[in-house]
Protein backbone atom coordinates (compact mmCIF):
# COMPACT_ATOMS: atom_id res chain seq x y z
CA UNK A 1 0.00 0.00 0.00
CA UNK A 2 1.14 3.75 -0.70
CA UNK A 3 0.70 6.12 2.41
CA UNK A 4 1.04 9.55 1.93
CA UNK A 5 3.72 11.34 4.78
CA UNK A 6 3.46 14.65 5.56
CA UNK A 7 6.08 16.65 7.07
CA UNK A 8 6.52 19.52 9.14
CA UNK A 9 9.19 21.97 10.53
CA UNK A 10 12.99 20.28 9.62
CA UNK A 11 11.28 17.13 8.29
CA UNK A 12 9.63 19.31 5.08
CA UNK A 13 13.38 20.24 4.85
CA UNK A 14 14.83 16.47 5.18
CA UNK A 15 12.30 15.47 2.00
CA UNK A 16 12.08 18.39 0.58
CA UNK A 17 8.49 18.37 0.60
CA UNK A 18 5.39 19.06 2.74
CA UNK A 19 4.51 15.50 1.67
CA UNK A 20 5.73 12.26 0.26
CA UNK A 21 4.36 8.96 -0.71
CA UNK A 22 5.88 5.95 1.08
CA UNK A 23 5.29 2.19 -0.19
CA UNK A 24 4.18 -0.51 2.32
CA UNK A 25 3.47 -3.82 2.85
CA UNK A 26 -0.26 -4.25 3.91
CA UNK A 27 -0.66 -4.25 7.71
CA UNK A 28 2.95 -2.67 7.73
CA UNK A 29 3.55 -1.08 10.84
CA UNK A 30 5.00 2.64 12.54
CA UNK A 31 8.41 0.37 12.71
CA UNK A 32 7.74 -0.41 9.40
CA UNK A 33 7.59 3.26 8.50
CA UNK A 34 10.36 4.79 10.78
CA UNK A 35 12.56 2.17 8.45
CA UNK A 36 11.64 2.84 5.45
CA UNK A 37 12.16 6.40 5.63
CA UNK A 38 15.72 6.60 7.22
CA UNK A 39 16.75 4.61 4.31
CA UNK A 40 15.38 6.85 2.21
CA UNK A 41 16.39 9.85 3.99
CA UNK A 42 19.03 9.28 6.63
CA UNK A 43 19.23 12.89 7.91
CA UNK A 44 16.40 11.59 9.76
CA UNK A 45 18.84 9.76 12.22
CA UNK A 46 20.50 12.52 12.90
CA UNK A 47 17.16 14.86 14.80
CA UNK A 48 17.31 14.74 18.66
CA UNK A 49 14.01 11.76 17.81
CA UNK A 50 10.67 12.23 15.92
CA UNK A 51 7.59 10.58 16.10
CA UNK A 52 4.88 9.57 13.60
CA UNK A 53 0.86 10.52 14.45
CA UNK A 54 -1.18 8.83 12.67
CA UNK A 55 -5.25 10.41 12.13
CA UNK A 56 -3.98 13.32 14.20
CA UNK A 57 -2.88 11.89 17.21
CA UNK A 58 0.67 10.29 18.28
CA UNK A 59 0.75 6.89 17.44
CA UNK A 60 2.66 4.02 18.71
CA UNK A 61 5.59 1.62 17.11
CA UNK A 62 4.10 -0.88 16.97
CA UNK A 63 0.28 0.23 15.55
CA UNK A 64 -0.73 -0.84 12.10
CA UNK A 65 -0.82 1.71 9.18
CA UNK A 66 -3.51 1.52 6.61
CA UNK A 67 -3.87 3.10 3.02
CA UNK A 68 -6.26 6.36 3.99
CA UNK A 69 -4.60 7.00 7.74
CA UNK A 70 -3.42 10.59 7.90
CA UNK A 71 0.15 10.12 8.87
CA UNK A 72 2.46 12.99 9.78
CA UNK A 73 6.16 13.16 11.11
CA UNK A 74 6.67 14.88 14.19
CA UNK A 75 10.17 16.12 14.79
CA UNK A 76 10.97 17.28 17.88
CA UNK A 77 8.24 20.21 18.83
CA UNK A 78 9.11 24.03 19.91
CA UNK A 79 6.14 25.64 20.28
CA UNK A 80 5.73 28.39 23.06
CA UNK B 1 -14.38 26.75 30.05
CA UNK B 2 -12.00 26.39 27.32
CA UNK B 3 -10.77 28.73 24.75
CA UNK B 4 -7.98 27.37 22.38
CA UNK B 5 -6.96 29.63 19.32
CA UNK B 6 -4.32 28.94 16.87
CA UNK B 7 -4.03 32.11 14.61
CA UNK B 8 -1.97 34.23 12.60
CA UNK B 9 -3.08 37.05 13.86
CA UNK B 10 -1.09 38.99 16.89
CA UNK B 11 -2.57 37.75 20.30
CA UNK B 12 -5.11 40.34 22.20
CA UNK B 13 -3.60 40.10 25.90
CA UNK B 14 -6.04 42.46 26.80
CA UNK B 15 -8.85 40.29 25.49
CA UNK B 16 -7.25 37.09 27.12
CA UNK B 17 -7.05 38.17 30.48
CA UNK B 18 -11.00 39.73 30.07
CA UNK B 19 -12.20 36.34 28.73
CA UNK B 20 -10.84 34.32 32.22
CA UNK B 21 -12.04 37.37 34.82
CA UNK B 22 -15.24 36.00 36.53
CA UNK B 23 -16.90 36.61 40.86
CA UNK B 24 -16.09 32.93 40.99
CA UNK B 25 -12.22 33.21 40.55
CA UNK B 26 -10.00 35.80 42.94
CA UNK B 27 -6.79 34.02 41.40
CA UNK B 28 -5.79 34.81 37.93
CA UNK B 29 -2.20 33.27 36.22
CA UNK B 30 -1.12 34.38 33.57
CA UNK B 31 1.59 33.72 31.42
CA UNK B 32 2.81 35.27 28.23
CA UNK B 33 5.98 33.77 25.90
CA UNK B 34 7.48 36.85 24.08
CA UNK B 35 10.15 36.60 21.16
CA UNK B 36 13.58 36.97 22.92
CA UNK B 37 16.08 38.97 21.11
CA UNK B 38 18.89 36.54 21.56
CA UNK B 39 19.27 32.88 21.68
CA UNK B 40 22.51 31.77 23.44
CA UNK B 41 24.46 34.83 22.92
CA UNK B 42 23.20 34.93 19.22
CA UNK B 43 20.92 38.37 18.06
CA UNK B 44 17.46 36.78 16.84
CA UNK B 45 15.95 38.82 13.81
CA UNK B 46 12.77 36.89 13.94
CA UNK B 47 11.29 33.90 14.46
CA UNK B 48 8.57 31.52 12.11
CA UNK B 49 6.52 29.51 13.60
CA UNK B 50 4.73 26.05 11.86
CA UNK B 51 1.80 24.27 13.29
CA UNK B 52 0.45 20.86 12.42
CA UNK B 53 -3.24 22.91 12.59
CA UNK B 54 -5.73 20.18 13.45
CA UNK B 55 -3.29 18.66 15.74
CA UNK B 56 -2.37 21.04 17.20
CA UNK B 57 -5.64 21.89 17.95
CA UNK B 58 -6.39 18.48 19.07
CA UNK B 59 -3.55 18.53 21.71
CA UNK B 60 -4.13 22.04 22.71
CA UNK B 61 -7.41 20.95 23.77
CA UNK B 62 -6.66 17.85 25.64
CA UNK B 63 -3.73 20.22 27.72
CA UNK B 64 -6.92 22.36 28.67
CA UNK B 65 -8.62 19.32 29.57
CA UNK B 66 -6.26 17.30 31.80
CA UNK B 67 -5.58 20.57 33.85
CA UNK B 68 -9.19 21.11 34.24
CA UNK B 69 -9.34 17.55 35.85
CA UNK B 70 -5.99 18.02 37.75
CA UNK B 71 -6.94 21.01 39.37
CA UNK B 72 -9.92 23.13 40.43
CA UNK B 73 -9.90 25.79 37.75
CA UNK B 74 -13.05 27.31 36.47
CA UNK B 75 -11.61 28.96 32.76
CA UNK B 76 -8.73 27.97 30.87
CA UNK B 77 -7.68 30.38 27.77
CA UNK B 78 -4.49 28.95 25.43
CA UNK B 79 -4.08 30.88 22.22
CA UNK B 80 -0.52 30.14 20.48
CA UNK B 81 0.46 32.52 17.02
CA UNK B 82 1.76 30.92 14.02
CA UNK B 83 3.93 32.76 10.93
CA UNK B 84 6.27 35.18 11.20
CA UNK B 85 6.88 36.83 14.46
CA UNK B 86 9.73 39.57 15.39
CA UNK B 87 11.49 40.76 18.38
CA UNK B 88 9.07 41.56 21.32
CA UNK B 89 6.22 39.87 20.42
CA UNK B 90 3.87 37.27 21.84
CA UNK B 91 3.58 33.50 20.22
CA UNK B 92 1.61 32.02 23.15
CA UNK B 93 -0.53 33.46 25.89
CA UNK B 94 -1.77 31.00 28.72
CA UNK B 95 -4.50 32.68 31.11
CA UNK B 96 -6.09 30.17 33.65
CA UNK B 97 -8.68 31.65 36.15
CA UNK B 98 -9.64 29.44 39.98
CA UNK B 99 -11.04 30.32 42.90
CA UNK B 100 -8.09 30.01 44.91
CA UNK B 101 -4.19 31.13 43.29
CA UNK B 102 -1.91 27.32 43.95
CA UNK B 103 -4.50 26.08 41.24
CA UNK B 104 -4.19 28.68 39.00
CA UNK B 105 -0.66 28.72 39.22
CA UNK B 106 -0.01 24.89 38.79
CA UNK B 107 -2.42 24.69 35.82
CA UNK B 108 -0.72 27.33 34.33
CA UNK B 109 2.71 26.04 34.15
CA UNK B 110 1.56 22.71 33.19
CA UNK B 111 0.09 23.88 30.50
CA UNK B 112 2.92 25.71 29.38
CA UNK B 113 5.74 22.82 30.09
CA UNK B 114 3.25 20.27 28.23
CA UNK B 115 2.73 22.53 25.59
CA UNK B 116 6.54 22.46 24.58
CA UNK B 117 6.37 18.83 25.00
CA UNK B 118 3.55 17.79 22.77
CA UNK B 119 1.84 20.47 20.61
CA UNK B 120 2.87 20.39 17.02
CA UNK B 121 3.98 23.18 16.73
CA UNK B 122 7.62 24.35 15.57
CA UNK B 123 9.70 27.43 15.74
CA UNK B 124 12.56 28.73 13.03
CA UNK B 125 15.33 30.73 14.47
CA UNK B 126 16.44 33.05 11.69
CA UNK B 127 20.31 34.83 12.83
CA UNK B 128 21.91 36.99 10.76
CA UNK B 129 23.88 34.45 9.72
CA UNK B 130 21.50 31.34 9.06
CA UNK B 131 18.68 30.04 10.88
CA UNK B 132 17.69 26.89 12.48
CA UNK B 133 14.57 24.70 13.56
CA UNK B 134 15.14 24.80 17.32
CA UNK B 135 15.17 21.64 19.36
CA UNK B 136 15.91 19.85 15.74
CA UNK B 137 19.29 18.59 17.26
CA UNK B 138 20.48 17.29 19.92
CA UNK C 1 13.97 46.69 37.62
CA UNK C 2 11.02 46.84 40.02
CA UNK C 3 7.95 49.47 39.56
CA UNK C 4 5.98 49.37 43.04
CA UNK C 5 2.72 51.05 43.05
CA UNK C 6 -0.32 51.87 46.10
CA UNK C 7 -3.24 53.26 45.11
CA UNK C 8 -6.81 54.18 45.29
CA UNK C 9 -7.63 54.38 41.68
CA UNK C 10 -8.35 50.88 39.25
CA UNK C 11 -5.42 49.17 38.54
CA UNK C 12 -4.57 49.13 34.24
CA UNK C 13 -3.30 45.51 33.53
CA UNK C 14 -2.64 45.97 30.08
CA UNK C 15 -0.54 48.52 31.23
CA UNK C 16 1.15 46.45 33.54
CA UNK C 17 1.99 43.80 31.31
CA UNK C 18 2.97 46.19 28.73
CA UNK C 19 5.37 47.71 31.55
CA UNK C 20 7.43 44.36 32.41
CA UNK C 21 7.63 43.05 28.24
CA UNK C 22 10.90 43.45 27.03
CA UNK C 23 13.24 42.13 23.95
CA UNK C 24 15.59 40.22 26.63
CA UNK C 25 12.78 38.61 28.61
CA UNK C 26 11.21 35.51 27.15
CA UNK C 27 8.70 34.34 30.04
CA UNK C 28 5.85 36.54 31.36
CA UNK C 29 4.57 35.41 34.91
CA UNK C 30 1.48 37.52 35.65
CA UNK C 31 -0.72 37.16 38.69
CA UNK C 32 -4.07 39.16 38.97
CA UNK C 33 -6.19 38.89 42.56
CA UNK C 34 -9.66 39.40 41.99
CA UNK C 35 -12.82 40.44 44.57
CA UNK C 36 -14.35 36.86 44.78
CA UNK C 37 -18.45 37.10 44.90
CA UNK C 38 -18.69 34.57 47.73
CA UNK C 39 -16.54 33.69 50.95
CA UNK C 40 -17.63 29.84 52.43
CA UNK C 41 -20.54 30.35 50.30
CA UNK C 42 -21.74 33.99 52.01
CA UNK C 43 -22.35 36.10 49.54
CA UNK C 44 -19.84 39.17 49.21
CA UNK C 45 -21.27 42.74 48.69
CA UNK C 46 -17.90 44.44 48.50
CA UNK C 47 -14.29 45.09 50.32
CA UNK C 48 -12.70 47.61 52.10
CA UNK C 49 -8.95 47.05 51.61
CA UNK C 50 -6.34 49.58 54.08
CA UNK C 51 -3.18 49.94 54.32
CA UNK C 52 -0.16 51.13 56.61
CA UNK C 53 0.88 52.92 53.89
CA UNK C 54 4.40 54.21 53.61
CA UNK C 55 5.58 50.17 55.71
CA UNK C 56 3.42 48.58 52.73
CA UNK C 57 5.57 50.31 50.75
CA UNK C 58 8.89 49.20 52.35
CA UNK C 59 7.45 45.68 52.57
CA UNK C 60 6.54 45.93 49.07
CA UNK C 61 9.99 46.87 47.81
CA UNK C 62 11.26 44.47 50.23
CA UNK C 63 9.71 41.43 48.28
CA UNK C 64 10.48 42.63 44.54
CA UNK C 65 14.09 42.88 45.73
CA UNK C 66 14.20 39.72 47.83
CA UNK C 67 12.31 37.44 44.63
CA UNK C 68 15.48 39.49 42.18
CA UNK C 69 18.09 38.21 44.60
CA UNK C 70 16.22 34.77 44.91
CA UNK C 71 15.83 34.24 40.94
CA UNK C 72 17.02 35.61 37.36
CA UNK C 73 14.33 37.47 36.80
CA UNK C 74 14.46 41.44 34.91
CA UNK C 75 11.59 42.95 36.30
CA UNK C 76 9.21 42.83 38.97
CA UNK C 77 5.75 44.60 39.00
CA UNK C 78 3.28 44.78 42.14
CA UNK C 79 0.17 47.14 42.49
CA UNK C 80 -2.26 46.60 45.20
CA UNK C 81 -4.73 49.24 45.77
CA UNK C 82 -6.29 50.54 48.50
CA UNK C 83 -10.47 51.98 49.56
CA UNK C 84 -13.44 50.34 48.17
CA UNK C 85 -13.36 47.23 45.43
CA UNK C 86 -16.44 45.64 44.13
CA UNK C 87 -16.89 42.25 43.44
CA UNK C 88 -14.96 41.43 40.31
CA UNK C 89 -12.57 44.18 40.68
CA UNK C 90 -9.33 44.28 41.33
CA UNK C 91 -7.06 44.68 44.46
CA UNK C 92 -3.41 43.27 43.56
CA UNK C 93 -1.32 42.90 40.12
CA UNK C 94 2.02 41.45 40.22
CA UNK C 95 4.10 41.06 36.89
CA UNK C 96 7.36 39.31 36.32
CA UNK C 97 9.50 39.20 33.34
CA UNK C 98 12.86 36.43 32.82
CA UNK C 99 14.52 35.15 30.19
CA UNK C 100 13.20 31.90 31.11
CA UNK C 101 10.06 31.20 32.16
CA UNK C 102 10.37 28.73 35.29
CA UNK C 103 12.33 31.99 37.25
CA UNK C 104 9.36 34.33 36.47
CA UNK C 105 6.56 31.70 37.68
CA UNK C 106 9.12 31.04 40.84
CA UNK C 107 9.34 34.64 41.48
CA UNK C 108 5.36 35.50 40.99
CA UNK C 109 4.31 32.91 43.11
CA UNK C 110 6.75 33.41 45.97
CA UNK C 111 5.93 37.45 46.05
CA UNK C 112 1.74 37.04 45.72
CA UNK C 113 2.76 34.09 49.26
CA UNK C 114 4.75 36.72 50.69
CA UNK C 115 2.97 39.95 50.20
CA UNK C 116 -0.15 38.03 51.92
CA UNK C 117 2.21 37.13 54.86
CA UNK C 118 3.98 40.41 55.47
CA UNK C 119 2.41 43.73 53.96
CA UNK C 120 0.89 45.74 56.21
CA UNK C 121 -3.01 45.45 54.67
CA UNK C 122 -6.61 44.59 55.86
CA UNK C 123 -9.14 43.57 53.97
CA UNK C 124 -12.90 44.03 55.18
CA UNK C 125 -15.73 41.82 53.53
CA UNK C 126 -19.38 43.40 53.74
CA UNK C 127 -22.04 40.56 53.35
CA UNK C 128 -26.06 41.29 54.02
CA UNK C 129 -25.91 40.79 57.79
CA UNK C 130 -22.48 42.01 58.66
CA UNK C 131 -18.71 43.00 58.15
CA UNK C 132 -15.31 41.27 59.17
CA UNK C 133 -11.97 41.65 59.07
CA UNK C 134 -10.50 38.99 57.03
CA UNK C 135 -7.79 36.87 59.00
CA UNK C 136 -8.30 38.36 62.03
CA UNK C 137 -9.29 35.93 64.33
CA UNK C 138 -8.74 32.28 64.42
CA UNK D 1 7.54 58.14 78.12
CA UNK D 2 4.65 58.77 76.05
CA UNK D 3 4.21 55.96 73.42
CA UNK D 4 2.16 56.87 70.58
CA UNK D 5 0.80 53.84 68.57
CA UNK D 6 -0.58 53.75 65.27
CA UNK D 7 -3.47 51.03 64.88
CA UNK D 8 -5.03 49.63 61.65
CA UNK D 9 -7.62 47.62 60.41
CA UNK D 10 -9.22 45.73 63.31
CA UNK D 11 -7.03 47.36 66.14
CA UNK D 12 -8.34 50.68 65.09
CA UNK D 13 -12.15 48.72 65.91
CA UNK D 14 -10.65 47.82 69.71
CA UNK D 15 -9.35 50.97 70.28
CA UNK D 16 -11.81 52.96 68.98
CA UNK D 17 -9.37 55.26 67.39
CA UNK D 18 -6.83 55.36 65.03
CA UNK D 19 -4.00 56.12 67.24
CA UNK D 20 -3.40 56.00 71.12
CA UNK D 21 -1.40 57.00 73.68
CA UNK D 22 0.39 54.32 76.07
CA UNK D 23 2.35 55.40 79.04
CA UNK D 24 5.73 53.25 79.11
CA UNK D 25 8.88 53.28 81.33
CA UNK D 26 12.38 54.72 79.92
CA UNK D 27 13.44 51.64 77.73
CA UNK D 28 10.32 50.04 77.60
CA UNK D 29 10.33 47.19 75.06
CA UNK D 30 7.76 45.51 72.54
CA UNK D 31 6.52 43.12 74.94
CA UNK D 32 6.01 45.75 77.62
CA UNK D 33 4.08 47.69 75.17
CA UNK D 34 1.84 44.51 74.80
CA UNK D 35 1.45 43.96 78.28
CA UNK D 36 -0.09 47.29 78.79
CA UNK D 37 -2.21 47.19 75.56
CA UNK D 38 -3.61 44.03 76.37
CA UNK D 39 -3.90 45.28 79.80
CA UNK D 40 -6.66 47.92 78.31
CA UNK D 41 -7.60 46.23 75.13
CA UNK D 42 -8.23 42.41 75.89
CA UNK D 43 -10.17 42.12 72.58
CA UNK D 44 -6.33 41.88 71.29
CA UNK D 45 -5.93 38.55 73.09
CA UNK D 46 -8.51 37.10 70.77
CA UNK D 47 -6.83 37.68 67.73
CA UNK D 48 -5.27 35.17 65.50
CA UNK D 49 -2.23 36.52 66.22
CA UNK D 50 -0.58 40.92 66.27
CA UNK D 51 2.77 42.34 65.35
CA UNK D 52 4.02 45.64 66.67
CA UNK D 53 5.70 47.47 63.91
CA UNK D 54 8.24 50.08 65.17
CA UNK D 55 9.37 52.60 62.50
CA UNK D 56 7.57 51.22 59.53
CA UNK D 57 9.37 47.70 60.27
CA UNK D 58 8.37 44.47 62.08
CA UNK D 59 9.89 44.75 65.73
CA UNK D 60 11.03 41.72 68.40
CA UNK D 61 9.39 41.36 71.24
CA UNK D 62 12.71 42.54 72.93
CA UNK D 63 13.03 45.43 71.40
CA UNK D 64 13.52 49.37 73.63
CA UNK D 65 11.46 51.68 72.27
CA UNK D 66 12.00 55.20 72.45
CA UNK D 67 9.71 58.22 72.66
CA UNK D 68 9.90 59.41 69.28
CA UNK D 69 9.73 56.09 67.89
CA UNK D 70 6.62 55.48 65.01
CA UNK D 71 4.84 52.63 66.97
CA UNK D 72 1.92 50.91 65.25
CA UNK D 73 -0.32 47.48 65.95
CA UNK D 74 -0.08 44.90 63.07
CA UNK D 75 -2.78 42.65 63.23
CA UNK D 76 -2.98 40.01 61.13
CA UNK D 77 -2.44 41.13 57.05
CA UNK D 78 -5.04 39.97 54.61
CA UNK D 79 -3.73 41.92 51.39
CA UNK D 80 -3.84 40.66 48.08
Amino acid sequence: MNINVLAFGIAKDIFGASAIEVELPEAGTVTDLRSKLEEKYPRLKQLASYMIAVNDAYAADGDALQQQDEVAIIPPVSGG
Amino acid sequence: MVDIKLTEEPLDIPACVAWVMSPECGGIDVFIGTVRNATKGRAVLRLEFEAYRQMALKEMQKIAKQAMEKWPVQKVLLHHRTGTLQVGEVPVVIAVAAAHRAAAFDACRYIIDTLKQTVPIWKKEFFEDGEVWVAAHP
